[in-house]
């Protein structure tokens, strides 16, 4: 299975995927430049963490306008599984295809850490082998993920099951304390209606062995592995030759 | 000609940086000052006939790029004495 | 006929003769251009004029050394044909004016060191010195500074994995700011900052050039006094992303082969770059200024040679490879720019629109600039500092609030506050993060780690200079054996006052000479480093500061070892012996404001033994936690053996002989004796160790076991503090956070 | 009261987001923007009696905290139509 790994100027995570899913997961990898037009065939594509252009002026603000993006969203509009990590989350929405925006971190600060996520549905391909309700420990390293959305927006996500990921205590509930930027519903991550786009401020791929502190990032990464050999999400193995085949 | 583009939060949205002003403001003793908002500012040299044109150029800029309408709205002016300085 | 006048002179920071040296040198009188190049080369901070002849006494070779001094930094060989590369750079000058753009355009120079060596950067350190919290100005430097960091190196992308930070009076108008940086190497690549290959052609690649930091260089070399605003420069703004930019791209070339030499414009800019990497090619270069990508218009010559303008870069290319280095630098969106080549006569000569503003045989700028052996005098505070009168302080306070107020002592609390600004996980290698000892890095393809700690104590130093700057090579390389990894290499940051006063200039001396002398008896070279004088504000310079950094390889990174106990009823062990040893002690700052006495002996002999003891019992798998004694002392350095645990502990530890028997649970409990470690073991091998550590002679004790939800510290039996490990742990863990976030003012 | 402070580098200071913000309208085909400087823009909320006293008040912030004095100049203007709304 290949994952294709996007690379922006300013892209700073994207060695960290890559060894994730090559080194770890044992499975294909390939950075694809932003300047290409082509995902390579991957299967499975992901946005990596960084400081896309800087994050000047706005988080993911200039990356969005990259030409792999237009792949990307084919991609996405075909059903393949799109995994945006942090900066890649950022990039989504500003993107488009995923709803809502970025603001400062309550704290005005940039913040790294590991935090507790819970994951709360398991129906996308970045959580299929995970179990509902069970708690992540993952590292966030931003200054932006205090996610925000206007208020039907956001009562439209929880009614469409979109939030992912919760920010919550080791126990899994959700309090203000256990909210490290100030999200709103303490959101660290959400899927778009077809659930095959998915974003989140954690670092997933930091958290894939135990000797760098935790291991727990690997059910997200795994899961994907999981739905796109299983057929779980028929649309991703297929999204990328349905893309292939419109060109 | 130059155009000067604001940016600010839209009014519902929590503005964490304007907070931070604030509180710090009046942790230096200036009460008076209730709330602070905190936007973005830019100035646009741009090589156009006429006002409107730089005003549509600066538009365009500012819908695609400068601002995020998911929390930010803008506001232009253009100022037709300036001169474009090459930096 | 005589063109320059003496005020110019003057004003280019030059002596009468040094201006003579460089009349005869050239045969003529200077142009302005010359002049400007002149002033900056033989400045403090690029030529090193009065440090060079002590930097020269300083022990740099070795067997794994594979780049000593000299270079954009060093280079230690870390097995398996790969390289670690890595320097110390100070920004304490331009983090005072602007700390933000301060400390980050430092954190970018350090960077460019690096990979101008043809090395991947994977970690970063920063050294800090502050004065007081409690000054408002102070906290605004502070914070500025600690943002600065975090917004470059977490911008680039390279890890912050460690540091200390200690606090002054001394600082408070003259902050130090050191960045330390580390990457990995091919053994067999390293990159070095040659011009050679006449006709090979010399390009400009990254940030156009502006009007910014014109004068930095000698700025750097000059007193702060009433008049520095005025002479204030513009300030540099550093652009992490060009740097990733620039550092993507430069080391695509360098993978190419067609470089030839490489090296950052960073103090003195495009002057230093060429005439440096002309001087160790032997060759000449030619450049036409008029070809420098320039940001304003308008530049002259003179502004163009001396701007520090942040994240440019100065290549030789082999001859014929022009076109393909140029694609790689388009990839990346930046220009490459050719504006000159390499010649045959060892000159810098400078064009301007086909006018020849400046010729200089670069060697004059290099190697032939002016040295000086300063003169020198033992400091008059010095006897009296030494002076400690114990019995003079009156009754001590109580224990448990010693204990307290020091665990909340801004030099002693966490620095959570600060490194949770900094990535510290980006690249995921970091294997021992801030906060839990020395910073540990694996190496990726390899079962190896790399362990670094930067260390140095001012008031050691100021105490007795030579003992001083010992005891900051001992505390940093037994920070890595802590963690199991060998040392193997060290580099350093000089920090100290004017030169030109023979007290400043003596401290200094002592300094390097026992900064030598411990590198030598540990076995750890020094690869490069960095000097910064004139750290004075109005005449008072600040407590001399040399800040060593040290290297360490762990063979087999699995076997990694950390500050924090780890499981309850574990045996602690103590290795090392205590003394009274208060002078120059954290406990006579914070309780009675004094710097005073003679700093902790340093048996280097058992220094040297007790890292060898860590490295094999880490590496047996015998001691499961590591932390050594430092500011605070015993009780303090136990206590943090707890934080971040949930796991409390009990000790009972022989009272030291004190010389007034008042203070002797003082001195038992804070005194802060050299050459200890608090170790944890499993119980049942805990006369394992003891053993092993008699092999290697070093003092051993069992003193105590983890577990429980207190912190027990009991002498000869005889409870001394009893402290709630939730308690003490949040004076400690928010000591510093509580200067910042405070509860909101209610508008 | 309202006062805008409006906070930008000074002409000679390298503006790396300006820069970064202009090269990308360059690639979205907006050649006519020759050069952009971004800046920073605060809306204050002043209790004050008179425009006077709020142009002072805001000075003192802007010179305290708003902007950096080494790097950075400020304009302040002064609305006094705005009503200070309590966000
Ligand atoms: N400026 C800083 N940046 C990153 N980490 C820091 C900084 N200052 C202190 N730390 C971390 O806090 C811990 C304690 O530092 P320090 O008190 O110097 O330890 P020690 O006494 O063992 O030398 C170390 O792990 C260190 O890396
Ligand atoms: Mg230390």
């Amino acid at each position: 299975m290949k994952f294709a790994v996007v690379v922006f100027p300013g892209s700073n995570c994207d060695h960290d995927a890559y060894h994730a899913v090559k080194h770890v997961l044992g499975q294909d990898a390939a950075f694809v430049w932003h300047k290409e037009t082509s995902l390579a065939g991957a299967d499975v594509v992901i946005l990596p963490g960084g400081f896309a252009h800087g994050d000047y002026l706005r988080t993911g603000a200039i990356a969005r306008f990259s030409p792999i993006m237009q792949e990307v969203r084919r991609f996405a509009d075909a059903g393949g599984p799109v995994l945006g990590i942090c900066n890649g989350f950022q990039v989504l929405l500003e993107a488009g295809l995923l709803p809502g925006a970025m603001l400062r971190n309550r704290s005005v600060k940039f913040q790294c850490e590991h935090v507790f996520i819970r994951v709360e549905q398991t129906d996308t391909p970045f959580t299929s082998a995970c179990r509902q309700g069970q708690v992540l420990r993952i590292p966030i390293a931003h200054g932006e993920g205090n996610y925000y959305a206007e208020p039907d927006v956001v009562e439209r996500l929880e009614r469409n099951r979109q939030v992912i990921f919760r920010y919550t205590t080791a126990a899994g509930e959700v309090t203000p304390e256990a909210n490290p930027n100030g999200s709103v519903h303490n959101i660290a991550g959400l899927c778009n209606e077809a659930r095959n786009v998915v974003g989140l401020m954690p670092h997933p791929e930091r958290a894939c062995e135990l000797a760098i502190g935790s291991a727990d990032g690997l059910a997200i990464l795994e899961s994907a592995v999981r739905s796109v050999s299983q057929g779980a999400f028929p649309a991703a193995g297929a999204g990328a030759k349905a893309v292939a085949a419109a060109r | 000609m130059r155009a000067r583009v604001f940016v600010t939060l839209k009014p519902s949205v929590f503005d964490p940086q304007g907070t931070t002003v604030a509180d710090a403001l009046h942790t230096l003793g200036y009460a008076a000052v209730r709330d602070v908002r905190q936007g973005k500012y830019f100035e646009l040299d741009i090589d156009a006939p006429t006002s409107d044109e730089a005003r549509r150029i600066a538009g365009e800029a500012a819908d695609k790029l400068l601002a995020n309408p998911v929390i930010e709205s803008y506001r232009i002016e253009i100022d037709t004495t300036a001169e474009a300085v090459a930096r | 006929m005589k063109t320059i006048p003496d005020d110019l002179i003057q004003q280019h920071g030059l002596t009468r003769n040094e201006y003579e040296h460089i009349l005869e040198m050239l045969g003529r009188e200077p142009t302005v251009t010359e002049l400007g190049i002149f002033s900056v080369m033989w400045s403090e901070h690029c030529s090193y004029k009065s440090s060079r002849v002590h930097l020269r006494t300083l022990p740099t070779s070795g067997r794994r050394v594979l780049q000593g001094p000299g270079e954009n930094a060093g280079a230690v060989d870390i097995g398996e044909g790969l390289a670690a590369v890595f320097k110390i750079e100070s920004h304490n000058h331009p983090s005072f004016i602007e700390p933000y753009q301060g400390a980050a355009t430092g954190v970018g120079g350090i960077i460019r060191d690096i990979f101008t060596m043809g090395a991947r950067p994977i970690a970063l350190l920063n050294s800090l010195r502050f004065g007081p919290l409690d000054d408002p100005l102070v906290r605004r430097t502070f914070a500025g500074v600690v943002a600065g960091i975090a917004g470059y190196g977490n911008s680039i992308g390279i890890p912050t994995v460690g540091g200390e930070i200690a606090f002054d009076e001394s600082y408070t108008g003259n902050p130090l700011v050191n960045v330390f940086c580390l990457g990995i190497a091919k053994a067999d690549e390293i990159v070095k900052g040659v011009a050679s290959g006449v006709g090979n052609a010399v390009y400009y690649v990254g940030a156009k050039t502006g009007r910014d930091g014109i004068h930095g260089a000698t700025m750097a070399s000059a007193e702060f006094d009433e008049k520095s605003a005025e002479k204030r420069p513009a300030v540099q703004v550093g652009d992490p992303f060009m740097e990733k930019l620039l550092l993507e791209a430069c080391l695509e070339v360098m993978r190419s082969g067609a470089l030839v030499g490489i090296q950052d414009m960073g103090a003195a800019g495009l002057t230093c770059s060429t005439c440096e990497m002309g001087s160790r090619g032997g060759a000449g270069i030619a450049i036409d200024v008029s070809l420098v990508p320039q940001r304003e218009t308008g530049m002259t010559p003179y502004e163009i040679m001396l701007s520090e303008s942040q994240e440019r870069m100065l290549l030789v290319v082999k001859r014929g490879r022009e076109a393909e280095v140029e694609r790689i630098f388009d990839k990346w969106d930046l220009h490459a720019v050719r504006i000159g080549e390499v010649t045959t006569d060892g000159r810098l000569r400078v064009t301007h629109h086909g006018e020849v503003v400046a010729d200089i045989p670069n060697t004059a700028l290099t190697d032939e600039a002016p040295v000086y052996r300063r003169p020198m005098a033992e400091p008059a505070y010095l006897a009296e500092a030494q002076r400690l009168s114990l019995a003079a302080l009156g009754a001590p306070p109580p224990v448990r609030e010693v204990f307290r107020r020091l665990l909340a002592s801004a030099s002693v609390a966490s620095k959570r506050w600060v490194y949770r600004q900094y990535d510290h996980m980006v690249r995921t290698n970091t294997l021992v993060v801030p906060g839990m000892g020395a910073g540990v890095v694996r190496v990726k393809g390899t079962a190896r780690a790399l362990a670094m700690s930067v260390d140095g104590n001012g008031r050691f130093v100021y105490l007795d200079p030579f003992l001083g700057a010992e005891l900051a090579v001992a505390e940093a390389a037994r920070n890595v054996a802590c963690t199991g990894a060998q040392p193997i290499g060290a580099t350093n940051c000089l920090n100290f006052g004017s030169p030109e006063r023979p007290e400043i200039m003596w401290q200094f001396a002592r300094a390097v000479e026992g900064m030598g002398a411990a590198c030598r008896a540990l076995e750890v070279p020094i690869t490069g480093g960095n000097v910064s004088l004139y750290n004075e504000t109005d005449g008072r310079a600040v407590l001399p500061t040399p800040v060593v950094g040290v290297v360490g390889l762990l063979e087999d990174a699995s076997t990694v070892v950390r500050r924090a106990f780890r499981a309850d009823g574990d045996a602690i062990v103590l290795l090392g012996r205590g003394g009274d040893e208060l002078g120059g002690s954290e406990y006579l700052k914070v309780f009675h404001g004094l710097i005073r006495g003679t700093p902790p002996v340093l048996d280097l002999a058992l220094e040297a033994a007790l890292q060898r003891l860590l490295v094999r019992g880490v590496a047996a798998g015998l001691i499961r936690s590591a932390h050594d004694c430092a500011e605070g002392g015993l009780a303090v350095t136990v206590a943090e053996c707890c934080f971040n645990t949930s796991l409390g502990a009990s000790v009972d530890v022989p009272a030291v002989a004190a010389a007034v028997p008042e203070f002797g649970q003082i001195a038992t409990l804070f005194g802060e004796a050299a050459s200890r470690v608090v170790v944890s073991v499993e119980a049942d091998r805990a006369a394992e160790l003891v053993a092993l550590a008699k092999a290697e002679a070093v003092p051993a004790a069992v003193v105590g076991r983890v577990g429980g939800d207190r912190i027990r510290v009991a002498i000869d039996g005889e409870l001394a503090i009893d402290e709630s490990l939730a308690d003490a742990e949040d004076l400690w863990a928010n000591a510093i956070g509580r200067w910042f976030d405070r509860p909101r003012a209610v508008a």
